[in-house]
C-alpha cells in the first residue's frame, strides 16, 4: 500500500514536470515559456519534499527551502524584462 | 563545412568519453579501500574536523586551499567585470517602467526573509547541506530581487567592496593563524566543540561566515555593475 | 516496482534535459533560449539531488535558476534580443 | 626556513586588501603588486639552495599528502616561481608609469592575482588545485586583455575566453576521469597508481589526451594557438609582456608536468618533438609576414614555444635543461621586447613596422634595449639566448639519430627566419631615418620615463649576466631536469 | 495520522498534475496563469503539508516551505500576467470578457472628460 | 533497457557536454555561444557527481548519531563540483560583460560579422 502510494506521487508529479516541459517547447510566446518555468519550479519543490520523505532524510528539506524561496526570482526577472521594466 | 568539422570532433570526443566511462561503471564502489581519499574523509572527518557535513569538512579543511582559490576566482570575476564595464557611455532610452504595487510590496516583504535564509544556510554549513558559497548566492539573490522590485534602488558600492575585502582578508588571516599556531596553512586550530551543534567544528563556521559575506558582496556588486546601479 | 518507476523517471528526466538543451540550441529568440537554459539547470539540480548531493543541488539551483538567468537576461537587455542570421 | 606557502598566501592577502587600501589612496594601491612580487622574489631566491637536494613538501590544513592538498617546492617549481616573481617585479614597476587611465586599481589587483595564479600552478602538487590556480591565471588574463576596452582588445578577449574555457573544460573532464579511475587527486598518488610500465591503457590515454589538449590551449602549441596573436597584440604592453613571458610558460609547465611526472608516458615524447617543430616553423613563418610589430612579436612567441616543446620532448637531461634555459631566457627577452615596444608604439602612435623609422635617434635607450632583446632571442653569443639554443642543439646531436639531425636543421632554419625579421626592425629603427632631414626641434629625444626604463635595464642586466656566466643556472636546471625525469624520486618525496 | 497525510499528499499530487495539464491544454497565457497559480499552489501546499503530517518531526519545516510557496508563487505569477499584458500577448479569440480592455477604455474616456 | 537504467546519468552528462560543445562550435551568436558554455560546464559537473556515486549510498552528512560511513556516497566529487560551479559562474559573468562591451563597439553579436582580427 505504502509502495503504491509512493508510486502514485512520483508518477503524477513527474507527469506534471513533463507536461510543463512540453509547454515550454511548444509555447508560442516567451511569456508562455516563463509560465511553464514558473510552474515547473513549484512542482519540483513538491517533488523534492516527497523524495526527501521517501529517502527518509530530513536534511534534504533544506534544498526544498531554497527552491521555494529562490526559484521565483528567475521568472520575476524575465517578467520584468518582458514588461520593459529592467 | 564548419559544422561538419565540429560534428567530427564531437564524435571523437563522445567516443573517447564513452570508452572511458565504460571503464568506471556507474554506482561502483570506487573508494572501497581505506587509503582512498573519499573513504578516509567519510571515516575520519567527524573526529578530525568536528563537522557533521563531510562535504563541508572536505571543502573547508581537507581541500581548503581549493576554496581559497575558488573565492579568488569569484573576486577576479567581480573585479574584471567592473573593469570591463568601466566608465562606458550611458545607454540612452526610455526610463524603465516601475514595478507594480504587488511586486514592490512582495519584494520588500521577501527581502529580509531571503537574507535570513542565506545567513541560516551559511551558519549551519557544517550541520546541514549548504555552506558559505550557497548562502552567499542566496544573499545576492535577495539583493537582486530588491533591484528588480525597486527601480530607483542604488547601493553604496564602497560598503560592499569593504565587506568583500575584509572577508577575504579574514579568510587568509585565519589560514595564517593556523600557520602561526605551529601547524600548517588553514589548519583547524580551534577546539572542536560538541559534535552536531551550532558552535562546533573549530574554524569551519568562521571561514564559512567569511566566505558567505564575501560571495554575497561580490555577486551583489557584480549584478549592480551589470545593471549600472552601483554608487 | 518502486525502483523501476524511479529508473523510468530518471530516464524521462534525462530525455527532458537533453531536449531542453537542444531547444536552447534551436530557439531563435534568445530569451526563450535562456528559459530553456534555466530548465536544464533546474533538472541538473534535480539530478544532483537524486545522486545524493544536496550541497551541490542547492548551489546549482540558486546559481542556475536565479542568478545565471538574471545575468543572461540583463546582458540580453543591453544587447539584442533576437539571434540574427 | 621560510614556508613556501607564503609565496601564495601573502600575494593573495595583499590582493584582497587592495580595495581597502584604495579607500585611503590610489597611489598606495599602485605599489601593492610591486611589494608582493618583491616579497616573492626574495623568498623564492632564498629557498633555492635548500630545495636543490630534496623538495620541500608543504601540507595545507595539517593533513598528509594523499588526503590534504600539498605544495611541492622542488627545484623546478621554485626556479619557475623565482622567474615569475622576477619578471613580474620588472613588469609591475613598468606598469606604474604605463598604466595611467582607466580602472587602475582594478588593473593592479588583477595583475597581482594573475602572477599568484601562475605561482600556484608551478608549486602545487594536487591536480585539481592545479586546475583552480590555472583558472585564476586564465580568468584574470581574459579580463586584462580587455583592459583598454577598445574594439580590438574586447574582441581578442572574447576569442581568448571562448577557446580558453573550452580548454579548461576538457582538462576538467580529464581530471574527472582520473578521479573516477583512481579515486585520488594527488599527482604523486596518481603517478604511483599508474606505475612504471610506461604503457597506458585506453582510458588513461584518453584522459591524458583530454588534459594535454585542455592545458595545451594556454601553452599555445600548434593546433590550439589561434587565440594567441590577437590576445598578445591587443593587450596593453605590460600584459602582453606577462602573457608572453609567463602565461605561456606556465601552460608548457603544466603539459610537461602531466606528461612526465603524472603519466610518465614515453610514447608522448616523440609527439611533443614533432608538435614542437611544426609549431616553431608555423610561428616563425607567420611572424615573418607580419607588418604589425606586436603581432610579429606574438607569432615569434609561438615559434619559441615550439622550440621549447621540441627541447623538452627530447627527454634527456641536456634537452630538458636546454628547454628550461630557453624558458628563462625567453621570459626575460620577450618581456623586455614587449616593454620596449610599448613605449615605441606610444611615441610613434602606430603599430606598423614602417612607423618605427628613426626611432633609434628618438629613443636611443629603449631602442638599445629592444635590439639587445632581439639579439638574445635570435641567439647571438654574449646574450642569454645563446646558451639555451646551444644546449638544445648539442642535446639533439647527442641523440645520434638521423631524424633528430634533420629536425635540428629545421630548427636552425627557423632561427634564421627569426633573425631576418628581427634585423628588419633593427634596420628600420637605426638605419633608415625619416626622409626629410630633421629640423632640430622635431628630432628631440623622447625617451621613455624613468619608471619604464629601470625595469628594462634590470632585465637587460639579467640577460647579459645569464649570457656571460650561465653555469650556476645550468647547474640548477640540471637538478630540475633530474626532477622531471625521475618520477620515483618525486613520488617518494611526496608520499614518503 | 499516516493515512491522512498520505491522502493529503495524494490530493496535492493530483492537483499538481491537473495544474500542469492546464498549463499544457489551455488556449492562451491568461488562461494558463489560472492553472499555473491556483492549481499548483494548492497542490504543492497540500503535498508538502501531507508529508509534514506523515513525518511529525518535519512538520514545522514543511510548514515554512509551504508558506514560502504561498508567498512567492502569487507574486511571480502576478508579475508574469502583467508582463504578458504589457508586452502585448493577444487573448485567445474564444474569450468573451476582456476586463483590461474595458478598463483601458474607461480610463481613456475619463481622461477625455 | 537495462543499459539505459544503468547509465542514464552518464548519458545525460555526455549529451550535455556534446550539445554544449556543438553550440559553441557551430553557432554564430555570442550569447548562444555562452549558453553553450554553460551547458558544457553543467555537463562536466553531472559527470563528476555521477562518477562519485556509490550504489545504495546516502548524502555524506552525519545528521543522526547512528549513520554509517559505509552507506554514504563519495564526498570528494561534491566538493570539486562546488568549486567548479563557482568557476563556471565567474567565467559566465565575465563573458557576458565582454559581450555587452562588444555589442557597444560593433552593434552586433554575430561572430562571423566581427572580423577585425581574422577569426
Amino acid at each position: 500500500m505504502a509502495g503504491m502510494s509512493k508510486i502514485f506521487y512520483l508518477v503524477f508529479i513527474g507527469a506534471g514536470i513533463v507536461l510543463c516541459f512540453i509547454r515550454m517547447i511548444k509555447g508560442q510566446t516567451a511569456a508562455d515559456r516563463t509560465m511553464a518555468l514558473d510552474t515547473v519550479t513549484t512542482v519540483t519543490t513538491a517533488l523534492i519534499v516527497v523524495l526527501a520523505f521517501m529517502l527518509k532524510r530530513a536534511i534534504y528539506l533544506d534544498v526544498a527551502l531554497v527552491y521555494a524561496l529562490l526559484m521565483f526570482i528567475g521568472s520575476v526577472v524575465i517578467a520584468r524584462f518582458l514588461e520593459r521594466g529592467l | 563545412m564548419r559544422s561538419l568539422i565540429a560534428v567530427i570532433l564531437l564524435a571523437v570526443i563522445g567516443l573517447g568519453l564513452a570508452l572511458c566511462l565504460s571503464d568506471m561503471p556507474f554506482g561502483a564502489n570506487h573508494i572501497a579501500t581505506a587509503e582512498k581519499a573519499g573513504r578516509h574523509y567519510l571515516e575520519k572527518a567527524p573526529q578530525e574536523t568536528g563537522s557533521a557535513n563531510v562535504v563541508t569538512a572536505v571543502v573547508v579543511t581537507y581541500r581548503g586551499f581549493d576554496t581559497l582559490g575558488e573565492v579568488t576566482v569569484l573576486f577576479i570575476a567581480a573585479i574584471g567585470l567592473g573593469m570591463v564595464l568601466y566608465r562606458r557611455k550611458k545607454q540612452e532610452g526610455k526610463p524603465p517602467q516601475p514595478a507594480s504595487f504587488v511586486l514592490q510590496t512582495g519584494c520588500c516583504f521577501l527581502f529580509p526573509l531571503i537574507l535570513i535564509l542565506g545567513v541560516y544556510i551559511f551558519l549551519h554549513g557544517h550541520l546541514t547541506p549548504g555552506g558559505g558559497f550557497q548562502g552567499g548566492v542566496i544573499v545576492a539573490s535577495g539583493f537582486l530581487l530588491a533591484y528588480i522590485g525597486c527601480a530607483d534602488m542604488k547601493i553604496r558600492h564602497r560598503w560592499f567592496e569593504a565587506t568583500e575585502s575584509l572577508a577575504g582578508s579574514a579568510f587568509v588571516i585565519a589560514g595564517m593563524a593556523g600557520l602561526a599556531a605551529g601547524g600548517s596553512f588553514l589548519m583547524n586550530f580551534m577546539p572542536k566543540g560538541n559534535f552536531n551543534t551550532l558552535f562546533s567544528a573549530g574554524i569551519i563556521p568562521i571561514i564559512y561566515i567569511a566566505i558567505g559575506l564575501k560571495v554575497g558582496a561580490e555577486l551583489t556588486g557584480l549584478i549592480a555593475n551589470l545593471l549600472e546601479r552601483a554608487e | 516496482m518502486l525502483a523501476t518507476v524511479q529508473n523510468c523517471m530518471v530516464i524521462a528526466l534525462t530525455v527532458l534535459m537533453l531536449a531542453g538543451a537542444v531547444c536552447a540550441c534551436i530557439f531563435k529568440d534568445l530569451i526563450s533560449a535562456v528559459i530553456a537554459t534555466a530548465f536544464v539547470s533546474l533538472l541538473a539540480a534535480l539530478f544532483f539531488f537524486l545522486l545524493h548531493a544536496p550541497d551541490v543541488a542547492m548551489a546549482e539551483a540558486s546559481i542556475g535558476a536565479a542568478l545565471t538567468t538574471a545575468i543572461f537576461v540583463i546582458a540580453i537587455k543591453k544587447t539584442a534580443r533576437s539571434e540574427e542570421e | 626556513m621560510v614556508n613556501p606557502v607564503l609565496l601564495l598566501a601573502v600575494p593573495l592577502g595583499l590582493a584582497f586588501l587592495t580595495p581597502l587600501l584604495a579607500f585611503i589612496s590610489d597611489r598606495i594601491a599602485r605599489y601593492v603588486p610591486v611589494a608582493g612580487m618583491l616579497f616573492n622574489c626574495v623568498v623564492s631566491v632564498s629557498l633555492i639552495p635548500s630545495v636543490l637536494n630534496r623538495p620541500i613538501i608543504v601540507q595545507t590544513g595539517g593533513f598528509a599528502p594523499p588526503f590534504g592538498i600539498n605544495l611541492v617546492a622542488g627545484p623546478l617549481g621554485i626556479t619557475l616561481a623565482a622567474v615569475i616573481a622576477l619578471v613580474g617585479l620588472a613588469v609591475s614597476v613598468y606598469g606604474l608609469a604605463y598604466v595611467k587611465e582607466g580602472a587602475t586599481v582594478k588593473y593592479h589587483v588583477l595583475y597581482l592575482l594573475l602572477l599568484t595564479g601562475a605561482t600556484g600552478v608551478v608549486l602545487t602538487g594536487d591536480i585539481f588545485n592545479l586546475f583552480v590556480f590555472y583558472e585564476i591565471l586564465c580568468i584574470s588574463s581574459y579580463a586584462l586583455v580587455a583592459y583598454s576596452g577598445d574594439k580590438n582588445g574586447v574582441e581578442a578577449a572574447v576569442k581568448y575566453l571562448i577557446q580558453g574555457s573550452i580548454g579548461s573544460g576538457l582538462a576538467l573532464i580529464g581530471i574527472a576521469i582520473l578521479y573516477g579511475v583512481f579515486g585520488t587527486l594527488n599527482m604523486a598518488d596518481i603517478a604511483r597508481n599508474i606505475g612504471s610500465t610506461g604503457i597506458l591503457n585506453t582510458t588513461l590515454f584518453i584522459a591524458l589526451a583530454f588534459m594535454v589538449a585542455g592545458f595545451g590551449v594556454e601553452a599555445a602549441v600548434f593546433p590550439l594557438n589561434a587565440w594567441l596573436p590577437d590576445a598578445h597584440s591587443s593587450a596593453p604592453a605590460p600584459i602582453s609582456a606577462i602573457l608572453s613571458g609567463i602565461a605561456i610558460k606556465v601552460g608548457i609547465y603544466v603539459v610537461v608536468r602531466i606528461v612526465f611526472t603524472v603519466f610518465g608516458a614515453p610514447s608522448m615524447f616523440m609527439l611533443l618533438v614533432v608538435i614542437g617543430v611544426v609549431t616553431l616553423l608555423i610561428g616563425e613563418m607567420s611572424a615573418f609576414s607580419q607588418n604589425n610589430i606586436k603581432r610579429m612579436l606574438a607569432y615569434s612567441s609561438v615559434g619559441q614555444v615550439g622550440l621549447i616543446v621540441f627541447a623538452l620532448g627530447m627527454a634527456t637531461t641536456g634537452g630538458i635543461s636546454g628547454g628550461l634555459f630557453q624558458i628563462i631566457s625567453h621570459a626575460l627577452a620577450k618581456s623586455l621586447l614587449f616593454l620596449a615596444t610599448g613605449y615605441m608604439i606610444y611615441r610613434s602612435g602606430s603599430m606598423e613596422i614602417s612607423s618605427l623609422q628613426g626611432m633609434g635617434k628618438r629613443m636611443p635607450l629603449t631602442c638599445c634595449a629592444f635590439t639587445i632583446g632581439a639579439f638574445s632571442l635570435v641567439g647571438l653569443p654574449p646574450f642569454a639566448g645563446f646558451p639555451g639554443k646551444f644546449m638544445i642543439v648539442r642535446a639533439a646531436i647527442a641523440q645520434q639519430q638521423h631524424l633528430f639531425t634533420f629536425l635540428i636543421a629545421l630548427v636552425l632554419f627557423g632561427t634564421i627566419i627569426e633573425a631576418c625579421y628581427f634585423f628588419r626592425i633593427v634596420q628600420a629603427a637605426y638605419f633608415t631615418g625619416p626622409r626629410e632631414e630633421p629640423d632640430a626641434g622635431k628630432q628631440r629625444r623622447e625617451e621613455a620615463p624613468l619608471f619604464a626604463l629601470a625595469p628594462m635595464l634590470g632585465l637587460l642586466v639579467f640577460i647579459i649576466a645569464l649570457g656571460v656566466y650561465p653555469e650556476p643556472v645550468i647547474r640548477l636546471l640540471d637538478s630540475c631536469a633530474a626532477e622531471l625525469l625521475n618520477r620515483f624520486d618525486y613520488i617518494k618525496g611526496v608520499l614518503g | 495520522m499516516l493515512a491522512a497525510g498520505a491522502i493529503l499528499t495524494a490530493i496535492g499530487a493530483l492537483f499538481l498534475f491537473v495544474g500542469s495539464l492546464g498549463i499544457l491544454r489551455l488556449p492562451d497565457v491568461y488562461n494558463r496563469l489560472q492553472a499555473g497559480t491556483k492549481c499548483t499552489t494548492f497542490g504543492s501546499f497540500f503535498c508538502i503539508i501531507g508529508v509534514g503530517i506523515m513525518e511529525p518531526g518535519w512538520f514545522w519545516k514543511c510548514l515554512i516551505i509551504a508558506l514560502f510557496i504561498l508567498l512567492t508563487n502569487p507574486i511571480s505569477n502576478h508579475a508574469l500576467g502583467r508582463a504578458a499584458l504589457k508586452s502585448g500577448v493577444p487573448l485567445c479569440p474564444k474569450n468573451v470578457v476582456d476586463k483590461s480592455k474595458e478598463f483601458k477604455e474607461y480610463r481613456e474616456n475619463r481622461e477625455e472628460k | 533497457m537495462s543499459f539505459l537504467f544503468e547509465n542514464s546519468y552518464y548519458i545525460a552528462a555526455v549529451g550535455l557536454i556534446l550539445i554544449g560543445l556543438y553550440i559553441m562550435a557551430a553557432k554564430k551568436n555570442l550569447i548562444k555561444v555562452i549558453i553553450g558554455l554553460s551547458f558544457f560546464e553543467t555537463g562536466i559537473n553531472v559527470l563528476l557527481i555521477a562518477a562519485g556515486y556509490i550504489r545504495g549510498g546516502s548524502a555524506p552528512i552525519f545528521s543522526h548519531p547512528d549513520m554509517q560511513a559505509g552507506k554514504m556516497v563519495d564526498p570528494t566529487p561534491q566538493a570539486l563540483v562546488l568549486t567548479a560551479i563557482v568557476i563556471g559562474v565567474a567565467v559566465l559573468a565575465l563573458a557576458l560583460s565582454l559581450a555587452v562591451r562588444l555589442y557597444e563597439h560593433h552593434g552586433t553579436l554575430n561572430l562571423r560579422k566581427i572580423r577585425e582580427l581574422k577569426w
